[in-house]
């Protein structure tokens, strides 16, 4: 059975997807039950994966028992068999915290939500473990299509938002497959591996240039990198906050991913960091990506668009630390993409349980909410301290390899960039916690907003259920975690995730 | 921000039309496309799994895995748009209209009226609605058998000609789709309920990927039709032949049903009481 | 040398696939109404199934069906016979995505007009700044 | 792969598409995405990719044709670009 456990990772979701739907037509209570239980197999399934990888190095997996050129193959090595472990435990985290929260949502739609929400990650884990540049577009669009339905069912300007988001999508999807084709048309073959083998016997060429450039622009699309972010805010803002919690931690971080697997796996570490001058370029629009983001994080009123803007400035972290180009830079992108992961978990798990209880999420209505939530707003706090970069947390380790990356290849901007940005969430956590903390109850401006409800004007505690509580107590210990046993895993894991040619 | 994208945009065709002089002629046998990897399918497929037409045999098999996520994402789909447009039935609409069968007669019952409904003598009618045409009616209801035939040849005979599980559900979704559009939605749905469409469309999923898990239960890799030899009582290659009929039909069930789904969503914007 | 004919009969399947990505791409920008920008978004995903299929093509050959020998007896295949049926596959696996992207941005503007009562992305956006401010 | 057939061909098909986003009434610029649909099975017939034209003509031209036509049936003809 262990041999198969590449494709038991991708199978048993879609197939808990299609069980979901042919169930809940009768009856909606089994769909938690089957979600949470594949779920709970593809953690398994990853976890051994990952084990075996350390111990006997890169798995490969044929799809249909076909060679790997003709085809389709999965490939497992340190880096994406990382990421499938933190993949499926955040996505199952999110999951066993979404059950209430979902079924207020969503109501009759719940088993739709499930199958939605399954299709997702197995999307998402697909693009982790393929091998195979074509079948990463197929699982990229269904990772894309199931966002698009899920973003789309929340209130106000959701739909909205989603179709910007389904056509920004697209484009960002289409750019990769484009350049796809120019690979293909340049060297026959769509395995990741097959194409690295062929290409450096071609070089230079202009076709694979381009090709270069279309993929990594279409991805920086999909990742939401500064001058392209415009889709993400408004779609994770008005995003149900299930869903938001869900989306917003593994979107980015996994597009991420696709830049380093499409980069070190398809066009070699030589073609992209010596051959090309696109080093520098890529680095400073990183750095341009975290001042902005983190700029317009401030101007933000709202604690869900607030935090979606931190976001945008995040990912400016991981790509910048990616271009740094060497070894201290890299280990620090592919740390911050596991940490940023469990941490934008725990303050979106947080921020969905608040607004649960207040149905407000205007950072103004927070008043007195450390002693109505003392449990979420504890949680918001250890992300927050997190994305500060605060030493016991998890954010603190990734930013200082970053650092110490910047440091090592003379780019003092990039270092500044990212104490600025430390210095501006240092700002709006310190704001949040004035206002959660030490402003009193306002004592009648509460009843002019219609729907704030009884618990703005009541003065007892009021948490969240304790099935949203356990998750997201889980999700804060894992950002503290994360940190402590960030040595372990950089050097027992990441450090032979970066090919050796990086110094 | 709009006139920076258009900008963008020209830059991008510029860069597309330069590089275009570095490609190979439009055409040329010798390009690498050609000569990689193409060249295994055509002069192998046919000893491997006995499909003549190479498109399915590449398509279900030696890349079965792309197949199964592209039905899957058809399947996502439908599901996507029941998700977001689909209201509840609960909402009764403004104001019903209904025909007197024997007069011809049209009456419109507001909201709250008492409802002449299983009388048998009234039909209920859409609210645009245009007398039924006779020619429509009876070519459609002729044509609707042919085109299913036709949609059930498509996906049976796509090992020797164009077509397959895919096209072949367009087409027996489109015959439905047709039969929809020249009666109406109500009738449509007495003879294919929406539940039975999304039961299908997952069920049909469901015979791809389950016919997947049967191969790596019986101890081949996941998709490899060659396990099912054990099962069919045949060759090895016969079974891969086989194995691509089993899950182009699941495509083609899937298909069909995606698509009369999201036809009924779309074309009553979610309420399924009338339709286009 | 090759005379401008030759290029241009070279190359015009591939400058066909710019101008299409082109107007895909200007209807998603500058259009503002969204069926016409879903059109533009359609137009843009077959541009790139054409430049797939332009990579398929090879002069010469027929389509990618081997013919029956008598007897169904296989003669040997020349891979320079048939057209590179790989493009086939994987563009049959991108207009299905294109028309499942289809569906669920068609759902979506119908969500919208629902919600706001018209499709013209500046009305709404007035719509929204109103109930925002009001 | 008789090329002034298939210079014919690819004009259509950008005619067609010029004219689908350009046209005031969206039902009218449905059944012109129908139209280039259309015109892009043909040149995909004609370069021997018969199963993708099959899809093309099946999907593009039918399917996605008539989810246009609802979806403009339900929401509004009207259209100021």
């Amino acid at each position: 059975m262990e041999e198969q456990f590449p494709a038991i990772i991708v199978a048993v979701p879609l197939f808990a997807a299609l069980l979901v739907t042919l169930v809940w037509w009768f009856d909606n209570r089994f769909c938690f039950p089957i979600a949470i239980l594949a779920g709970t197999v593809s953690l398994a399934a990853s976890a051994g994966l990952l084990l075996r990888v350390l111990s006997t190095g890169v798995v490969e997996y044929r799809m249909g028992g076909w060679p790997p050129p003709v085809g389709i193959v999965y490939r497992v090595d340190h880096l994406n068999g990382l990421f499938l472990v933190v993949i499926s435990a955040v996505s199952l985290l999110n999951l066993a915290g979404s059950r209430t929260i979902a079924k207020k949502e969503f109501g009759e739609k719940l088993g739709a939500f499930y199958a939605l929400y399954l299709l997702f990650i197995t999307g998402l884990l697909g693009i982790l473990i393929t091998g195979d540049a074509f079948n990463l577009y197929v699982l990229l669009e269904i990772a894309s299509l199931t966002g698009y339905a899920l973003i789309g069912m929340g209130r106000r300007r959701a739909p909205l938002s989603s179709l910007n988001y389904v056509f920004m999508g697209t484009i960002g999807a289409s750019l990769y497959l484009l350049g796809v084709g120019y690979l293909y048309l340049i060297t026959g073959t769509l395995n990741m591996a097959d194409i690295a083998r062929i290409l450096p016997a071609i070089l230079p060429s202009n076709v694979v240039l381009l090709a270069f450039i279309l993929c990594l622009s279409g991805l920086f699309v999909k990742m939401a990198l500064f001058p392209l972010h415009a889709w993400l805010p408004n779609a994770y803002t008005y995003a149900p906050s299930t869903v938001s919690s869900l989306v917003a931690p593994l979107t980015t971080k996994v597009m991420i991913y696709v830049m380093f697997r499409v980069t070190l796996s398809i066009f070699t570490v030589d073609f992209a960091f010596n051959s090309i001058a696109v080093r520098l370029p890529l680095l400073w629009l990183a750095i341009v990506a975290i001042v902005m983001g983190s700029l317009l994080a401030l101007a933000q009123k709202r604690l869900k668009k607030m935090l979606a803007f931190i976001i945008v400035a995040e990912v400016g972290y991981m790509v910048g630390g990616f271009w740094l180009g060497n070894r201290a830079g890299m280990n620090g992108a592919v740390l911050h993409i596991i940490n940023d992961a469990a941490m934008t978990l725990c303050v979106f798990m947080a921020a969905g349980a608040i607004v649960y209880k207040t149905e407000d999420d205007r950072l103004s209505s927070l008043q007195g909410m450390f002693r109505k939530m003392p449990v979420s707003m504890t949680a918001m706090v250890v992300g927050g301290l997190s994305l500060i970069g605060v030493p016991p947390t998890c954010g603190f380790f990734s930013k200082w390899y970053l650092i110490s990356g910047g440091i090592a290849a003379g780019q003092f901007a990039f270092v500044a960039a990212l104490i600025f940005s430390s210095l501006v969430n240092t700002v709006l956590f310190f704001r949040f916690f004035e206002i959660g903390y030490f402003e009193p109850f306002p004592p009648e401006k509460t009843r002019h907003h219609g729907h704030t409800g009884y618990l703005a004007q009541s003065k007892e505690m009021a948490e969240a259920p304790l099935d949203v509580l356990v998750p997201l107590i889980t999700a804060a210990v894992l950002v503290i975690l994360l940190g402590l046993f960030s040595g372990e895993i950089v050097t027992r894991v990441i450090q032979f995730a970066i090919p050796a040619v990086i110094g | 921000m709009r006139t920076l994208g258009l900008i963008a945009a020209f830059c991008l065709g510029g860069l597309l039309f330069f590089i275009s002089f570095d490609f190979p002629s439009w055409g040329d046998a010798l390009s690498p496309a050609s000569r990689h990897v193409s060249p295994y399918y055509i002069e192998h497929s046919l000893e491997d799994t006995s499909v003549p037409n190479i498109v399915t045999a590449v398509l279900a098999d030696y890349r079965g895995f792309d197949t199964l996520f592209e039905t899957a994402v058809i399947f996502s789909a439908g599901l996507a748009c029941f998700f977001l447009v689909r209201v509840s039935e609960r909402q009764v609409p403004a104001a019903r209209f209904y025909r007197h069968l024997a007069t011809g007669i049209t009456f419109r019952i507001e909201k709250g009226g008492r409802l002449p409904e299983g009388t048998g003598e009234f039909e209920r009618i859409d609210s645009l609605w245009v007398p039924y045409d006779v020619i429509i009616g009876m070519t459609c209801r002729l044509v609707v058998p042919f085109i299913q035939l036709f949609a059930l040849y498509v996906i049976a005979h796509g090992h020797h000609s164009p077509g397959g599980g895919f096209q072949g559900g367009v087409i027996f979704g489109a015959a439905i789709i047709l039969f929809a559009i020249s009666t109406n939605l109500r009738r449509t749905l007495k003879r294919m309920s929406e539940r039975s469409s999304a039961l299908l469309s997952s069920l049909g999923v469901l015979i791809y990927a389950g016919t997947g898990l049967l191969c790596l239960f019986m101890g081949a890799g996941f998709l490899n039709y060659r396990a099912l030899a054990a099962i069919l009582g045949v060759d090895q290659v016969a079974a891969r032949s086989d194995g691509i009929l089993i899950v182009e039909s699941g495509v083609g069930i899937a298909v069909a049903a995606v698509m009369v789904w999201i036809y009924y969503n779309l074309s009553s914007a979610g309420k399924q009481d009338e339709g286009l | 040398m090759e005379s401008i004919g030759d290029l241009i009969i070279a190359k015009y399947n591939y400058w066909a696939v710019i101008t299409l990505l082109l107007i895909g791409l200007y209807a998603m920008i500058a259009k503002k109404n969204l069926v016409k920008k879903i059109i533009g978004m359609n137009i843009f995903q077959t541009a790139i199934i054409l430049f797939y299929v332009s990579i398929g093509s090879k002069k010469g050959a027929t389509i990618p069906i081997i013919l029956h020998g008598p007897a169904g007896s296989s003669h040997a295949v020349h891979a320079a016979d048939y057209i590179n049926p790989l493009p086939h596959v994987l563009m049959l696996t991108a207009i299905v995505v294109s028309v499942a992207t289809l569906g669920v941005a068609l759902a979506l503007a119908m969500k919208i007009y629902s919600q706001y009562g018209t499709l013209e992305e500046d009305e709404i956006l007035e719509k929204i700044m109103e109930s925002e401010t009001g | 792969m008789i090329w002034p057939l298939d210079i014919i061909i690819v004009s259509m098909v950008i005619i067609c598409g010029i004219a689908a986003i350009s046209i005031k009434d969206l039902l009218g610029a449905a059944i012109l995405f129908g139209a280039y649909s259309f015109m892009m099975c043909l040149l995909w017939s004609v370069m021997g990719a018969v199963d993708v034209a099959f899809t093309e003509a099946s999907v593009g031209a039918g399917v996605s044709t008539v989810f246009f036509v609802a979806a403009v049936f339900r929401t509004s003809r009207r259209s100021k670009d």
